[in-house]
């Protein structure tokens, strides 16, 4: 435990209770903290983009042997057009900035092709296949499974049709929307009650960490 | 002046599209590549987001505005600036395992990061407190639904399960006993019955822990099916509802993406 | 009445003040109590214990600080589990230097305590300690997401030429014969398992781009806000279990057989779920009787 | 110790056995010659290949392969196998007498030579079938201890891992139910709940027909070599026997290459390259075919290309009937009239309206929607004379706004009222943005405040400070994590797309209109499709899309 950690223990001790003095109200020290963290963690940012991934890429552009070589330089020099979105540079070249649209393209077409694609093999058909349940005549499965199916199989159907915006739902229609609703709300109960334990969690983490690491209490 | 990068987005996407059905040789290595450009030009884009932070929080000292928060910002930034150069030329790299430069990381990101969410817990709590009222039948599904994962998944909560579930049967049933006279016909049996209902529900429940308070078999079997019920409220309905929205969820961004590769959709290029 | 009207108006300061309270006293009694075990948490433990000795488990740490609490306990318990089986761990991630420095320190510490643990005698089938390159590898983060996953399923050294080190993969042991993920083998006979730790949509896109075209065997550890969306893959037999949120993490270290940090937490988190649940209570408690109509 | 070592090797028989069913592949890179140990390989000393009679390579010990680089055309190979007795040698080492094994190149031994040619008119058609039976599916209620036998017509087809309940039977034939599980441990034996799966793409196999001179019988074998997406030939398995066929045959179906080659289609793993061979019953000719690649267009894939196409025609239809300006029908999603009694009763309480876009980009759709709704809802505030204050995550958004803003004031005819300082920027930091949005409602205390747009984690935080200055708050986001957080906090909640059907009500915008009606075609197919197939999986027929 050399000086430096106990240094690092301390301020943290101390951006935590800044932190919480927010529950209280907005004041000074929370926003002192809070611009200090933004503005290390841009630098972090920062060297996360060089030394993880802008660093390794050239360096491997460099690796490849004969035309790979030349394809991977094509990839850096478009990735390098981006830079001209730069403020620095947009204030001196203001007519270059359009060159940075490129790059954007080529990441926005690759993205664009892949979710044509992939959302429709990856879980448009799994899921809806996986909702073909048998409603009835299961040989050998208990009750639970046969009321489980017929759950799933209304749920996801009144769900979607929950969000269906070209009928009318008036008089008996609307029943309709009662049931989806149902589901929702039980939907969303659920995920609010399972979140409440993952925000404690962090809370507890902070707890943990100033019982246990700064005040050595347990 | 848009022409050509649309039709980079269109060409480039199209491929990607097709090279997913086409398993013979030349679109399988052309994938590959491009997935290997993306990986070098995304590294780029980064360098863009931080430079428009930086430079607004100058405009802002520059103009005299809350120049303590800025300028600590601004102070903050460069002095990791600094000491991430010193700490890749000592250690080969900031984020070599054993590089001073993780001090940053460790005692300020961290702790701030975590505190930060960790405000979330105490407003869950005060919301749950304000707002979870069972105002209607849809808000009391709501409520109920919380309750029983938020006690099935701790230790303790099935214990407390009980007694709680309990109290607020007895409550309902209390409130909808009081009010139904003031409604007529139809309303009024109803709150009625419902009313009775959560009576006995009350009644049934309270019957495992009254009994002499030891722990008598029937709470016990009450206790433990608390959980169960939690687990199947996640697994079953939640699942089931969960994916009718993700369904209608993708298909949105289906139609996104045709828009964006079309060239209807242009908000990323401003 | 005023008694009844003041429980519905608590001020939230106050609720501020039993919450705090309510998640540090617990720490002091030191006692974490035992949890139940849910199929979805033991159906992973069972997979990485069946797994023939010397298999592969990749970890995709793709969470930040906000999310450690809850995660880095599970990426503790798994990595210990794996060593003490005799697996190979490696790990990637996606979200830039935090995932990256989460994992690191959550593995670093997995292998210190093991090494002590060998040195204390507890393995006697182990006489050397965990080397980085032999028994686990750290391969760092390269950006493009979706992009690594894909580059992943055809070849791993297009995507991580170099090691977080710096060190060249072919140059490592753990690497050899490692050409890309579909190495891991099938969920029908297995060679290994992916495990993405997910604190946001990383995991969504690790099934759906991923998974979905390589068919390994894979599994989820997310923070409790996200492992909801995750139960319809687990249904739809795309992954084969999720460790859901503290609970999941707390689960698997009592599966494990040792108490860690999640075990201790536990019960601060009980006594503040009740509390939140008795205050729902109090809430409609002077909600309902001072309601006329 | 020498004495005993002597004696078991010098009473081995001299006379030296051939190498065994010598076998040519063709690779990319030549001609891969492979054969068996012959019986007395102990005897062996190195295995010579011999090519048209004339040596060009030797094999060492151990090795049974040799490749013959660049080779191509019709060839006849032969491999010689060199050795003798052996005898043990004494040698001087530092003046220690050492026994060593040494051999005498006594003799050799020859196989029959086999010549290799290409198998001309040799036609492979991969079979694709609509609507293909892809083999029934077995599941069992009860959860077994020990292995499961499923047992079909009486002969046990596989043997499953213990626990397992469910078994999908690929080479069954349609209308032979005859299934049995049996319980390995405790023999107990069930009928298991059959259902006939029926694919939309099914792959019928790889179809051989061929024509040799001859009557004798030939074996079919085949060899396959998989290579990674980069082309690099990743290995090469060797000839392996398939079935005994005649010399002439057409529609020959091989079973284990049509289940290599859909998992090869599902899942594009490593590409294998197929190479079928028919060696003549004595072994002495080989003819090899050409390598059977998979097809240009991977059929498997068909139904997602399909449901593509289909979804595009839907929605450019209705874009192009949209921008021709037919009337469509959008139902009035109930949180509409909240819009406007919300901003109504703020006016009665002579208070400021707060309009928070979240923190979504100006590409998220949601932020675009966002702005189309606050457009209606500055309009009804301009008629209300109420002010409409608006802090922003995103400078694009903040620019956007302002212009919308405008808009709407014009349209209410009272342009006056806009003030440029009410829409205003304020952080990119997600947490600085909530803490400034919360501290601005409550110094403002407004009546109403509108949180839509797209939200994460500081949801609660700005809702939480709507409610304790007891505004009326309105929230719509189509992230589903928040959703509950909304409902818990705010008085009424636009749930998921219901924040798209609000903007595309409200401004009967094309592009929003047609991407809300294409979604809603093919909601009502999932619907249709998830009853149909469900009461059909319940009759005992199971349709899949996309196996």
């Amino acid at each position: 435990m050399n000086i430096w950690e106990l240094i690092g223990i301390w301020f943290a001790a101390l951006l935590t209770f800044a932190v919480f003095s927010f529950l209280y109200r907005d004041n000074p020290v929370y926003k002192w903290a809070e611009h200090l963290f933004v503005g290390v963690s841009a630098a972090l940012g920062v060297y996360a983009a060089l030394e993880q991934s802008i660093v390794p890429s050239v360096r491997e552009a460099l690796a490849f042997p004969g035309v790979f070589k030349f394809i991977t330089w094509i990839a850096v020099f478009l990735g390098a057009l981006i830079l001209f979105k730069l403020e620095a540079l947009a204030t001196y070249l203001p007519n270059l900035t359009f060159l940075s649209r490129y790059p954007i393209a080529f990441v926005t077409g690759m993205g664009v092709g892949l979710t044509l694609v992939n959302v429709v093999n990856g879980y448009l058909f799994p899921q809806t296949q996986a909702t073909f349940l048998p409603l009835f005549n299961i040989q050998g499965a208990d009750w639970l499974t046969l009321l489980n199916n017929w759950i799933i199989v209304l749920g996801v159907v009144f769900a979607l049709m929950y969000f269906f915006f070209s009928a009318q739902y008036k008089g008996k229609l609307g029943a309709v929307l009662q049931v989806g609703i149902t589901f929702l709300m039980v939907a969303f109960g659920a995920m609010f009650g399972y979140t409440v334990m993952a925000r404690l969690s962090l809370l507890i983490g902070r707890i943990y960490f100033l019982l246990h690491d700064w005040l050595h209490i347990i | 002046m848009f022409r050509a990068p649309v039709w980079l987005v269109f060409i480039v996407g199209l491929f990607m599209a097709s090279a997913f059905f086409i398993p013979v040789d030349p679109f399988p290595m052309m994938q590959t590549w491009a997935l290997k450009w993306d990986v070098i030009i995304s590294a780029f884009a980064l360098a863009v987001g931080i430079d428009s932070l930086v430079m607004h929080h100058i405009r802002r000292v520059q103009r005299r505005q809350n120049v303590l928060y800025s300028g600590t910002l601004l102070v903050g930034f460069w002095v990791t600036i600094a000491w991430g150069a010193f700490a890749w030329w000592r250690y080969g790299g900031p984020f070599a395992t054993r590089s001073t430069f993780l001090w940053l990381f460790r005692y300020i990101v961290v702790p701030m990061d975590a505190t930060m969410f960790s405000l979330l817990a105490f407003f869950i709590a005060s919301a749950a407190y304000r707002a979870f009222r069972a105002r209607n039948f849809s808000s009391s599904l709501l409520l109920l639904s919380a309750g029983i994962v938020m006690l099935g998944r701790v230790p303790f909560g099935d214990w407390a399960a009980a007694p709680i579930f309990v109290a607020f049967a007895l409550l309902l049933a209390f409130y909808f006993l009081r009010v139904f006279r003031q409604y007529e016909g139809w309303g009024r049996s109803t709150r009625m019955v419902v009313g009775i209902l959560f009576l006995a529900v009350g009644i049934i429940l309270l019957w495992p822990i009254g009994m002499g308070g030891q722990l008598f078999p029937a709470f016990r079997f009450v206790v433990h099916s608390v959980p169960h019920l939690a687990s199947w409220i996640m697994e079953v309905p939640q699942m089931a509802a969960r994916r009718g929205i993700d369904l209608g969820i993708s298909l949105g961004s289906l139609a996104f993406a045709l828009r964006v590769l079309v060239g209807i959709e242009r908000g990323y290029m401003r | 009445m005023r008694f009844l009207y003041l429980l519905t108006t608590i001020d939230r300061r106050i609720i501020y003040g039993l919450v705090f309270l309510a998640t540090t006293l617990p720490f002091l009694f030191k006692k974490s109590p035992s949890v139940q075990i849910t199929p979805e948490v033991e159906k992973v433990y069972r997979f990485i214990d069946k797994l023939p000795p010397g298999s592969r488990i990749v970890l995709s740490a793709d969470y930040g600080p906000s999310s450690m609490p809850e995660i880095q306990p599970m990426l503790y318990g798994i990595c210990k589990h794996a060593f003490s089986r005799g697996h190979k761990v490696y790990l990637l991630t996606h979200w830039n230097y935090q995932g990256l420095i989460a994992g690191q320190d959550g593995i670093m510490s997995a292998v210190r305590d093991f090494n002590e643990e060998i040195k204390k005698g507890k393995h006697p089938e182990r006489t050397d300690t965990l080397l980085e390159g032999t028994d686990y590898v750290s391969w760092g983060f390269r950006p493009g997401g979706m992009a690594v996953m894909l580059l992943l399923n055809s070849d791993i050294r297009m995507a991580f030429s170099r090691d977080v080190r710096g060190q060249l993969l072919d140059s490592l042991p753990a690497m050899q014969g490692f050409r890309n993920l579909r190495d891991l083998g099938t969920v029908e006979n297995p060679r290994g398992i992916l495990i993405g730790l997910e604190a946001g949509f990383t995991g969504d896109v690790w099934v759906i781009y991923g998974q979905a075209q390589g068919r390994y065997p894979m599994a989820l550890g997310s923070t409790a806000v996200v492992t909801p969306s995750y139960y319809t893959y687990l249904e739809a037999g795309q992954i084969i279990g999720i460790l859901g949120g503290l609970k999941g993490a707390a689960e698997y270290e009592q599966l494990a057989g040792f108490k860690g940090q999640a075990s201790i937490g536990m019960l601060s988190q009980s006594i503040v779920h009740i509390l939140v649940v008795v205050l729902i209570f109090l809430g409609n408690l002077g909600f309902f009787l001072a309601r006329r109509k | 110790m020498t004495g005993i070592l002597a004696f078991c090797i010098l009473t081995q028989p001299p006379e030296l056995a051939p190498a065994q069913n010598l076998m040519v592949g063709v690779r990319s890179d030549g001609y891969w010659v492979l054969w068996e140990p012959s019986m007395t390989d102990s005897l062996i000393l190195r295995y010579e290949v011999f090519r048209d009679g004339e040596l060009i390579g030797r094999a060492e010990i151990g090795e049974y392969e040799f490749l013959d680089k660049g080779a191509s055309g019709v060839h006849t190979y032969m491999v010689r196998a060199v050795g003798g007795p052996r005898y043990i040698k004494e040698i001087e080492v530092w003046g220690m007498k050492l026994p060593l094994l040494a051999w005498q190149e006594g003799g050799y031994a020859d196989t029959r030579p086999v010549s290799v040619e290409p198998l001309a008119g040799l036609a492979v058609s991969h079979r694709w079938q609509g609507f293909g039976f892809s083999g029934y599916r077995l599941e069992w209620g009860f959860r077994p201890q020990g292995f499961v036998e499923v047992i079909r017509d009486g002969e046990t087809i596989i043997t499953l891992p213990p626990g397992s309940q469910s078994f999908t039977d690929a080479s069954a034939v349609v209308g032979k139910k005859g299934y049995m599980i049996r319980d390995a441990t405790t023999g107990q034996e069930i009928i298991p709940n059959i259902r006939a799966r029926w694919e939309a793409v099914h792959f019928g196999g790889l179809t051989l027909s061929w024509n040799l001179p001859g009557q004798e019988g030939f074996t079919l074998m085949r060899s396959a070599e998989a290579r990674e997406q980069d082309m690099r030939t990743v290995d090469h398995m060797p000839p392996e026997p398939v079935a005994q066929v005649t010399g002439q045959e057409s529609g020959f179906v091989d079973r284990m290459a049509s289940r290599e080659m859909i998992a090869l289609l599902r899942s594009r793993s490593p590409m294998n390259i197929y190479r079928y061979y028919l060696v003549s019953g004595d072994g002495s000719k080989v003819y090899f075919s050409e390598p059977v690649r998979p097809q240009a267009f991977n059929f498997m894939k068909l139904p997602v290309l399909i449901m593509d196409i289909l979804f595009a025609c839907v929605f450019f239809g209705f874009l192009f009937m949209a921008r021709r300006g037919r009337p469509m029908f959008i139902r009035k999603i109930a949180g509409l009239e909240e819009l406007d009694n919300a901003v109504g009763r703020s006016t009665e309480m002579g208070r400021p309206i707060v309009y928070v876009p979240g923190i979504g980009t100006i590409a998220d759709i949601e932020s675009i929607a966002s702005l189309t709704i606050l457009k209606h809802v500055a309009k009804k505030a301009a008629e209300y004379e109420t002010p409409v204050i608006m802090p922003n995550f995103d400078p694009m958004v903040t620019a956007a706004a302002k212009e919308v803003i405008k808009e709407a004031y014009t349209e209410a005819g009272r342009p006056d009222l806009y003030n440029e300082d009410n829409v205003f920027y304020v952080s990119s930091q997600q947490f600085a943005f909530a803490g400034a949005v919360s501290g601005l409602i409550v110094r403002e205390r407004p009546g109403a405040t509108f949180l839509i747009g797209y939200y994460a984690a500081e949801s609660l935080v700005i809702a939480e400070a709507g409610y304790s200055v007891g505004a009326i708050q309105v929230a719509g986001t189509a992230s589903v994590l928040q959703t509950p957080f909304f409902l818990a906090a705010c008085d009424y909640v636009l749930i998921g797309e219901e924040e798209y059907a609000a903007s595309a009500y409200l401004s009967h915008n094309a592009l929003q209109m047609a991407t809300l009606k294409a979604e809603d075609v093919f909601k009502a197919t999932f619907v249709s499709a998830i009853i149909v197939l469900s009461l059909l999986v319940s009759l005992g027929i199971s349709f899949i899309f996309l196996s």
